[in-house]
């Protein structure tokens, strides 16, 4: 195993996931999106940290700091998905137009 | 030349020498300058409060200077004198600013001449005044003239002349635009400040030229350094003396200056004849005079021009003066001639004679003014078409005013005779042969004129519509006084039997290396006599009958010259028309425009770029892609609402603009790095 | 590093396998037309991204990872899907109609990581890890307390604004201006 | 006397009007005159305070005196420097003496939208920035006042400036005067000043430190010798010039001084434009003094355009402000001319040429001011015959006027005059050529002066008054208006024939400043 | 053993937060949770003076990733005076019970800790932690005014690009850590040297650039910050302009000169076209602004572009320079916090008494409120950077620190463009000012209401503190300077 193929793997993910914030209308397929990103950076670190043989295990610790903090957001953001539904009837991110010049 | 005179050095040298400090006569002089123009300013502030509303104050100051001028001349007549203190009132480093006075028998000269023909002037303007508008304001803007003058007179450095000079140029504004309600009136007022600046340019420049050469403004330096041929000096004196004589030219009025005087008629006729007399026209001789030493060495390649501006304003402006009706005008012209003389006279190098004419002018040409102002008070017209006959009416004015014409007229024995007689005999021994024939012929005119104005006012029927009468003693007094001076001055210099005048007026700091006639040149005294009187003559063939109209009366009209003559050459014209309409018409507004349009409009288009570019800005940031795509002409579908919501959402377009600012940057840095 | 050399090795094809579901799913997640389907395929590459942290000896985060995030953060999904009555069939309308800038986008992004990282790293063994979860607890309660610390207050601050956000007032509130 | 001469003198001229203003800011609205006494008072306490400094100044001394120097913001080595010399003296008194007579003459003139408390300390802040500038010999401390005058000024014209709209140009539309008047002025000012400020700062790069003492010390030993030298004095060059200003950057002057209330061009006019060309003398010429000699020749050119295009400008102008203001682009050309000759004549012309123009510009603006204030209108077309329905105030006008052409024996005289005379030699170098013509130019440039300013006088004052005023009652110069005024008459007639009073202050420090940095 | 002194400031936040939490539930006025925050902010402030006063050794935790210099205390500091006033600020905001007080207080507590943290931190995880506590509280408070669509959209895109930016700044730690090895910055710095020219460098640091841009709203990473601003409770957006924003530039500060201090190559460069850009285009944008909010949401790019400028150049600096960069930017943003929030506030008081941020609204203020159109004055001038307050002084060293010692030809181009750039900010301010000063009431404010209107005492302080510091240290810079040097060791120790 090579730590490119890992590194790869998680641009590729990561890649992905821009393309799925950029296209996607609706706000929780944008958190979707969000979240395969951060299960990109999550390979990514671990991936690392088993290359460099980290004694503090770094990587590893950092990974599911990551993965905490992607929980926390889809929480957040899943709470505002909801405000906005509530006020608007819509998740979808394209119509929030309200303040343009 | 001036190896020719250097022969004539020593024994001038052996002259100044003589002279006497002048004691506390002199050196007290300074209140000649300081009580006139304080005087001046007490009669602004409060003349109207005063009993006589201001006229006994500048009475009285007009008076100390003709008292203390006469005391000056008597005390030192027999010695000569030179008296000149400074009083620094700035320092550049080794460069002084000076105040003073200078005591000689130039400034002397003009201190009396300013004293006793203003006091004859200031006495008449009591009369001539009563019961005119702003009479407390004339007579402080007079007395402030004449102080003016006399400031110019005093000084013994050229900044101060320069003071003196502008001083002098808005007082003549002033007086000039005494009637300022009338447009007319004002604009003469301008024409003779602004002709005057002009020429003060010219002054200014050259003040500053010689200066800054020699490192002092005083004359006596500037005169000492010229006398030693500092190579400096001379390698500007040619400039300097130009640019000097400009300035002279403009307040002496000579071509092509001149066009202010006949204008300046439009103030009270005391100012004209205190302006024709003794100050400000005298100003530019006085200039002349007063470097007449430098012209006559290092910068003598002037005076070729100096003779020349003279020679033709005598002549063109004597000409000018046959076809006037206005009776000032035709004085003012005749004032322009008889400064050419003057002017001619000192580039001939005969400083004694031009001095001596502008000593004897004042007089005669004081009272012919003032004998005019008198017929005007009594006609209330300038024009000499609505004159004729005065002579029975006024008698004292008649008589006067012929004492005065033929003493204009150089006919023996009065003054003008022999001031004219030494300049055309100057011309004669310096072999100016050009400038001693239309001189002589100038003489001619001057009679000429002369007689169509006597003539014309004087005889034949009386064609106005008021009621003339006799002045006033105070008015007619000055003239008798005035009259017997232009009757008798002639003889303070009389070549060869009394040249107290030469000796008086070369008593100097500096040499004067000139030629002194030893006795009257009769052939030439001989020539102008006769000229004169045929000038005479032929005034009385053509004016001596009575006609009804002036154009009938100018029966010996030569239809072009005639109206050249009446248009002034077009001078006047071709100024208005090519210089001053255009600055202040197209030119002025081009520049204003350039300022409106393009300075401005550069920045405020400036400020619309800035603007505008802030709306693209804008437009690109919240429409992102849509906005550029449909910018860069791709848009499929039409353009508008629709395409904003369908196509990409704002946020997205927001993160989009990251990732592509992101992968743009990195990959530059990739490329680049 | 040849083929054979990468083919001899088992672990290279279970990471092959696990990579291509992980991918595969990843692209479904973004192009599903089907919300409920696009959380299911998300579930999918998460279990491949455990799969991989189990491959590479991270036995600690591949459990995490199941029940973080397969366990919670998806339910969480399905919870936000169903309250906000996004349909649940087919949806045409559920991307946008410029999909290929922002493919490009994508694509070029991954060009650039993928070109640095294979430069980079070139053909770099790595091996399974030697961590322990008992190194792993040392590790976070010695030398990283202070984010840990700071997380526990990030996810307490997440609850309580989340449930402030969501939770539906009694009466709707007066718009009060800014 | 020692602490007053150990900077509290100078402290005390430039503070005291900002704790006026403090003061003032804490009267209520209601006491009108006590908002006015106390602005009063505050402001003659400076002036007398500054007084007391010409009386203290050692005027046999080159150097600076009355200075201190604390420190003040020590992370960039930057200090609380202040000082006079001989060339600050004049300046420093002259701002007090304007801002005195400036609310005096406000006492009863209130340009709406009335509001005296917010004027006076507008006013009193003003006054603070500008005698801060001419004593600050810090170049933070002086760039802090140089920019502390904007914003009075700013508001000044901003709220109680005209009120007429006009068109501009290439922009479609029209606005108030006085808005565009004052964005337009603190936007030059601003461009210029940010400019300057780099140049600053890349002197205290090179140099090391922001004092102008030291740093003058350092361009005289040619440490900013090269193109560094070169590209700073362009900074501070477009910082100055756009205050002179000189040509092109002049724009701005006409409509602010047009559009801002009397006092504030009187101050505008007075004091504020000396901060540019008081600018060069101080910084650009000492510190760069090799920069300033290849300059020069630009610098001059610049300036003798200014004459001519200011004159020109001049005679275009139908409203009566305007052309004053524009007479001030052509007199602050012969300063500028006079300091790009860098002799000692030349910037001594520069100082009281400055000194004169405050004095007279100042003046015509109070004159111009009061016209408008009884006859609500500047258009001169309407105002003629002034002299006849105001004898005094029109008198006045007519003085002041041939002050300002240049009048010798009036304070106008020197400035143009030594300039031109400075401008015959300059310093040894420098191209004759250009000089010279700009000699020459520079005095066809005086003739034009008159024509504009006797036309002017003509339009307004003399002929006979237009028919719309004819039953209508004018009162001529007030209390008020004397006790302003007086002075400045005076002093134009003082400076005119006793030069000494400025020259007597300025030539030491001018003959030190020249023959150190230019070795003249 | 911790350091219990050291960490005082973090734990008293902390134990704030709770104690706020408590509060909420306890039968008392919820006014109450307010003072407990305000009292734990003050609290926290003591345990700073005392690090900075009797200690004056560095302390180094946590294996090198925690540590408490003078940088740190004077950061620290920052944070705490920008939460204290966006507390006061929030107090008069969120009167009403329907405005969650007790939650509100402990969101924008929570993410003034995050920041603290932030401050100290010198590791990746750390940082990175600290930067999601900064804004997670952040996404939820921008959409605090839950009935209005304004404010939930706000916070939607907050969020969205805040989730994103988080996600490319985990990915670029990724990488470093996976090139370096290590999490502590002085690890990365020491395993970095010579790595300039590796493109998976170029990329981490520019991932990590982009992640830290976001939060200072730099541009092309700009465009959530005047919705989120226009749209979020007015004192959320001051705090976010300002506390948020700062703690952008602290993990970028320490990011740049700790971690990356070998590789200024790339970031140098970068920051000088983010400078660039971002000083440019807000400019350019906030002319067309009529909504002052959102205005002040330009201007605040713009001057997070002001502020990177100093960094710009760091790759030709040597350690002299670079401690001047170093105290600029740290002064700039000390004045900047001062000076934007007290604008806010006014923004806030203006807006209670005409009831609209729209600046035509705004006309004629001068005529029946001079006070608060003095202070306006004050803060938007102040923000222009005009003499004598504060804002001149922020722009002098930003200035100073770019033109450097040398005044390297790019140096020397990018202080042009700043200049240019404050001439063309000093117009959009003018036109607000212009507005409240110049022009005449709109028919549409009733000025006898208006008057009528008082404001909120918190509101006043907050406006008085803002305005004793932006003339005092206008006026008398040292006082703020001191800390900028203060902050200038680390730079130097490295």
């Amino acid at each position: 195993m090579t730590v490119v193929q890992f590194s790869l793997l998680a641009s590729a993910l990561f890649s992905i996931g821009i393309y799925g914030v950029l296209v996607r209308r609706n706000a929780i397929m944008v958190l979707l999106a969000v979240e395969l990103m951060l299960s990109a950076v999550a390979v990514n670190l671990v991936a690392f940290g088993a290359f460099w043989q980290d004694r503090l295990a770094s990587g590893q610790i950092f990974a599911l700091f990551v993965i905490a903090v992607g929980a926390a957001e889809v929480g957040i953001g899943l709470a505002i998905v909801l405000l906005v539904f509530r006020n608007r009837s819509t998740a979808n991110v394209d119509e929030l137009d309200l303040m343009k010049w | 030349m001036i190896h020719a005179l250097n022969a004539l050095v020593a024994a001038e040298e052996a002259h100044v020498a003589e002279h006497s400090d002048g004691g506390w006569l002199a050196a007290g002089a300074w209140t000649l300058v300081v009580v006139p123009l304080v005087a001046a300013a007490i009669i602004i502030f409060v003349g109207k409060r005063l009993p006589r509303k201001g006229w006994e104050l500048a009475w009285a100051a007009m008076g100390y200077v003709g008292v203390y001028g006469v005391a000056l001349f008597i005390a030192n007549a027999s010695s000569g004198i030179v008296y000149e203190q400074s009083f620094e009132i700035a320092r550049m480093g080794s460069f002084a600013i000076e105040w003073g006075w200078v005591v000689d028998g130039l400034s002397i000269t003009l201190y009396t001449l300013v004293g006793v023909v203003g006091f004859a002037v200031f006495t008449y303007a009591k009369g001539y005044m009563e019961g005119e508008i702003r009479y407390t304001f004339f007579f402080g803007a007079f007395t402030f003239f004449a102080g003016a003058m006399l400031v110019l007179v005093s000084a013994p450095n050229m900044l101060q002349l320069i003071v003196g000079w502008e001083l002098v140029g808005v007082a003549s504004y002033l007086l000039i635009g005494h009637y300022w309600e009338d447009k007319e009136n004002s604009n003469a007022a301008m024409k003779a400040f602004l002709v005057n600046k002009v020429a003060d340019v010219g002054l200014i420049i050259g003040v500053i030229v010689i200066a800054a050469t020699v490192g002092s403004l005083r004359f006596t330096d500037v005169l000492e350094a010229a006398a030693v041929g500092d190579s400096a000096l001379a390698d500007v004196a040619v400039a300097g003396g130009i640019l000097l004589f400009i300035g002279a030219m403009g307040k002496s009025a000579q071509f092509p200056f001149h066009v202010w005087l006949p204008d300046a008629m439009a103030g009270p006729t005391p100012v004209s004849s205190l302006m024709h007399a003794a100050t400000m026209v005298t100003a530019g001789v006085y200039l002349v005079g007063r470097m007449f030493p430098f012209y006559e060495g290092m910068a003598e390649d002037v005076r070729p021009l100096i003779i020349a501006v003279g020679v033709i304003t005598l002549f063109a402006m004597g000409l000018i003066a046959m076809v006037q009706d206005d009776i000032k005008k035709v004085l003012a012209y005749s004032t322009l001639s008889q400064l050419g003389y003057m002017t001619a006279a000192m580039g001939a190098g005969a400083y004694t004679a031009g001095m001596f004419h502008l000593f004897t002018h004042a007089f005669f040409k004081g009272l012919l003014f003032l004998v005019a102002g008198s017929v005007i008070h009594g006609v209330h017209s300038n024009n000499m078409s609505d004159m004729g006959g005065l002579r029975k009416l006024m008698p004292k004015t008649y008589w006067t005013w012929i004492v005065g014409t033929l003493a204009l007229m150089g006919i023996f024995p009065l003054s003008g005779f022999f001031s004219k007689d030494e300049i055309l005999a100057q011309f004669s021994h310096g072999g100016e042969t050009l400038a001693l024939i239309v001189a002589v012929g100038g003489a001619f005119i001057t009679a000429f004129y002369m007689t169509r104005a006597t003539l014309l006012t004087f005889w034949g029927e009386y064609k106005g519509s008021a009621h003339p009468d006799e002045s006033p003693n105070i008015m007619t007094r000055p003239l008798i006084g005035l009259a017997v001076l232009s009757a008798v001055a002639g003889f303070a210099n009389v070549p060869g039997v009394y040249d107290g005048f030469t000796e008086w007026i070369t008593t100097r700091g500096q040499a004067i290396l000139e030629y002194h006639p030893d006795g009257i040149d009769f052939g030439i005294a001989a020539i102008g006599l006769a000229v004169g009187l045929a000038g005479i003559y032929a005034g009385w063939v053509l004016f001596s009958k009575d006609r009804a109209t002036q154009r009938e009366r100018d029966s010996f009209e030569v239809p072009v010259l005639y109206r050249l003559l009446r248009n002034k050459y077009y001078i006047d014209d071709l100024y208005a028309v090519g210089l001053v309409n255009p600055i202040k018409g197209p030119i002025a507004r081009f520049v204003n425009w350039t300022n409106q349009a393009i300075l401005d409009g550069i920045v405020n288009a400036a400020g619309i770029m800035v603007k505008g570019l802030g709306t693209f800005v804008y437009g690109f940031d919240q429409r992102g892609l849509d906005f550029g795509i449909n910018a860069a002409g791709f848009s499929a579908g039409e353009a508008g609402e629709t395409l904003r919501h369908s196509q990409t959402g704002k946020v997205q377009q927001y993160a989009a603009a990251l990732f592509v600012g992101m992968a743009l940057l990195v990959a530059g840095f990739m490329i680049f790095n | 590093m040849t083929f054979g050399d990468w083919a001899g090795e088992p672990g290279n094809w279970v990471f092959a396998v696990l990579a291509v579901v992980m991918i595969a799913g990843a692209l479904r997640v973004v192009t599903s037309r089907n919300v409920v389907h696009a959380v299911l395929f998300l579930v999918a590459t998460l279990a491949g991204s455990a799969g991989i942290f189990l491959l590479l000896g991270a036995e600690f985060v591949a459990w995490t990872v199941v029940l973080v995030s397969i366990g919670a953060v998806v339910v969480l999904f399905l919870f936000g899907i169903m309250i906000t009555r996004a349909p649940l069939g087919y949806d045409t309308a559920l991307d946008h109609e410029r999909r290929w800038p922002a493919a490009l986008i994508a694509l070029a992004i991954f060009g650039l990581m993928a070109g640095s990282v294979l430069a980079y790293f070139e053909d770099i063994e790595v091996n399974e890890g030697i961590v322990r979860s008992s190194d792993l607890g040392t590790s976070i309660f010695e030398r990283f307390v202070i984010p840990f610390e700071v997380v526990s207050f990030l996810l307490l601050a997440a609850l309580i604004g989340g449930i402030v956000l969501a939770r539906r007032d009694p009466e709707p509130e007066e718009v009060e201006a800014a | 006397m020692g602490w007053f001469d150990s900077g509290w003198g100078l402290s005390l001229t430039v503070f005291l009007p900002l704790v006026g203003a403090a003061v003032v800011m804490l009267i209520p609205r209601a006491q009108e005159q006590l908002v006015k006494q106390a602005a009063l008072a505050f402001a003659l306490a400076s002036f007398a305070a500054s007084v007391l400094v010409g009386f203290r100044f050692d005027y046999g001394v080159s150097g600076f005196q009355l200075d201190t120097n604390l420190s003040w913001i020590s992370a960039i080595n930057s200090n609380f420097h202040v000082g006079v010399d001989g060339i600050s003296l004049p300046m420093l008194i002259l701002s007090t003496l304007i801002t005195v007579l400036a609310i005096i003459y406000s006492w009863n003139h209130w340009p709406e939208p009335h509001n005296p408390k917010a004027f006076l300390v507008l006013i009193l802040l003003l006054a603070t920035g500008m005698a801060g500038t001419f004593v600050a010999l810090d170049l933070v401390l002086f760039f802090i006042f140089f920019e502390l005058v904007l914003l009075p000024m700013y508001f000044m014209i901003g709220i109680w400036g005209d009120r007429t709209r006009i068109k501009l140009a290439v922009f479609n539309r029209e606005v108030e005067t006085r808005l565009y008047a004052a964005i337009k002025f603190f936007l030059f000012t601003l461009f210029g000043s940010a400019f300057m400020l780099l140049g600053f700062i890349a002197l205290n790069a090179r140099g090391g430190s922001f004092d102008i003492v030291e740093l003058s010390e350092m361009g005289r030993a040619g440490v900013f010798a090269g193109s560094f030298g070169f590209w700073v004095f362009a900074a501070l060059f477009i910082g100055f010039a756009v205050k002179v200003p000189m040509w092109p950057f002049h724009t701005w002057l006409p409509d602010a001084h047009t559009a801002a209330p009397t006092v504030g061009s009187v101050l505008l006019a007075a004091i504020l434009l000396k901060l540019g060309s008081y600018g060069f003398i101080r910084i650009s010429l000492p510190i760069l003094p090799e920069e300033a000699q290849n300059w020069a020749p630009a610098i001059a050119i610049l300036a003798v355009i200014a004459i001519i295009y200011g004159s020109l400008a001049c005679l275009a102008q139908t409203d009566m402000k305007r052309l004053i203001a524009f007479s001030s682009v052509g007199h602050m050309g012969f300063v500028m001319l006079g300091i790009a000759t860098l002799t000692e004549v030349g910037i001594n012309a520069a100082v009281i040429g400055m000194v004169a123009h405050g004095v007279i510009t100042g003046m015509l603006f109070f004159l111009a001011g009061s016209m408008q204030h009884r006859y609500h209108t500047r258009e001169m077309a309407r105002l003629g015959g002034n002299l006849k329905l105001m004898p005094i105030l029109g008198g006045m006008l007519g003085f002041t006027a041939m002050a300002s052409l240049g009048l010798p024996g009036l304070a106008g005289f020197w400035g143009e005059f030594m300039a031109l005379f400075g401008s015959f030699n300059p310093l040894d170098g420098l191209s004759l050529g250009v000089f010279r013509t700009a000699m020459v130019i520079g005095a066809i440039g005086t003739i034009l002066t008159a024509g504009y300013m006797l036309w002017m006088l003509q339009k307004v004052n003399l002929g006979e008054p237009n028919a719309e005023w004819s039953g209508k009652e004018f009162h001529d110069v007030d209390r008020y208006e004397w006790f302003a005024w007086a002075p400045l008459l005076v002093g134009i007639v003082a400076i005119g024939v006793f030069p000494k009073i400025v020259f007597g202050a300025t030539d030491g420090t001018v003959e030190a400043l020249v023959r150190t940095a230019f070795g003249g | 053993m911790i350091d219990y002194h050291a960490l005082a400031p973090e734990l008293i936040l902390g134990g704030t937060l709770v104690v706020v939490l408590v509060l909420d539930v306890l039968p008392v006025p919820k006014w109450y949770t307010a003072v407990a925050g305000l009292t734990g902010l003050v609290a926290a402030a003591v345990p700073l003076l005392s690090l900075a006063l009797l200690e004056s050794d560095d302390r180094f935790m946590f294996g090198d990733s925690y540590v408490v210099d003078d940088f740190a205390l004077v950061l620290k500091g920052l944070f705490i005076v920008t939460g204290f006033i966006a507390l006061l600020l929030s107090v008069s905001y969120v009167e009403s019970d329907r405005y969650y007080q007790g939650e509100f207080y402990f969101l924008l507590l929570s993410s003034v800790l995050g920041a603290v943290v932030m401050a100290s931190a010198r590791d990746l995880i750390t940082i990175f932690i600290g930067l999601e506590l900064v804004s997670a509280p952040g996404f939820l408070l921008a959409g605090w005014r839950k009935g209005d669509a304004r404010s939930n959209e706000a916070a939607l895109k907050y969020f969205v690009i805040g989730v994103l930016s988080a996600a490319i700044l985990a990915f670029g730690m990724s990488l470093v850590y996976g090139v370096t090895g290590e999490v502590t910055f002085s690890g990365i710095a020491a395993a970095s040297v010579g790595l300039s020219d590796e493109p998976v460098m170029i990329l981490a640091v520019l991932f990590v650039l982009g992640g830290f841009g976001f939060k200072v709203a730099a541009v092309p990473f700009h465009f959530w910050a005047p919705d989120t601003y226009e749209g979020a409770p007015t004192p959320v957006a001051a705090y976010l302009s300002v506390g948020s924003k700062a703690a952008g530039f602290v993990g970028l500060l320490t990011m740049c000169y700790l971690a990356f201090s070998g590789l200024r190559d790339i970031w140098g460069p970068a920051i000088w076209i983010l400078a660039a850009l971002s000083m440019t285009i807000g400019n350019l944008i906030a002319l067309r602004q009529t909504n002052v909010i959102r205005l002040l949401g330009y201007s605040s790019i713009a001057h997070g572009g002001f502020i990177l400028v100093p960094f710009a150049m760091a790759a030709s600096f040597d350690a002299i320079e670079l401690g001047d960069a170093f105290s600029a930017t740290v002064t700039y943003l000390l004045i900047y916090a001062f000076m934007n929030m007290g604008a806010f506030a006014v923004a806030m008081a203006i807006a209670r008494k005409v009831g609209s941020v729209e600046m035509d609204q705004w006309s004629g203020l001068f005529t029946y409120a001079p006070g608060l159109a003095t202070l306006q004055a004050v803060f938007f001038f102040s923000l222009a950077g005009i003499p004598p307050f504060a804002g001149w002084f922020a722009k002098f060293v930003m200035f100073r620190a770019v033109l450097g010692d040398s005044g390297n030809t790019w140096g020397v181009v990018l202080a042009v463009i700043a200049a240019i750039n404050a001439v063309v900010a000093f117009f959009y301010y003018a036109k607000i000012i212009k507005a409240s000063w110049m022009d005449p009431v709109p028919e549409s404010v009733a000025t006898q209401d208006a008057k009528r209107i008082e404001l909120a005492p918190t509101l006043g302080l907050a406006m008085g503190i803002t305005a004793i510091a932006v003339v005092a240290v206008g006026i008398l810079p040292q006082l703020l300077a001191f800390f900028g040097d203060a902050a200038r060791a680390i730079a130097l120790g490295g």
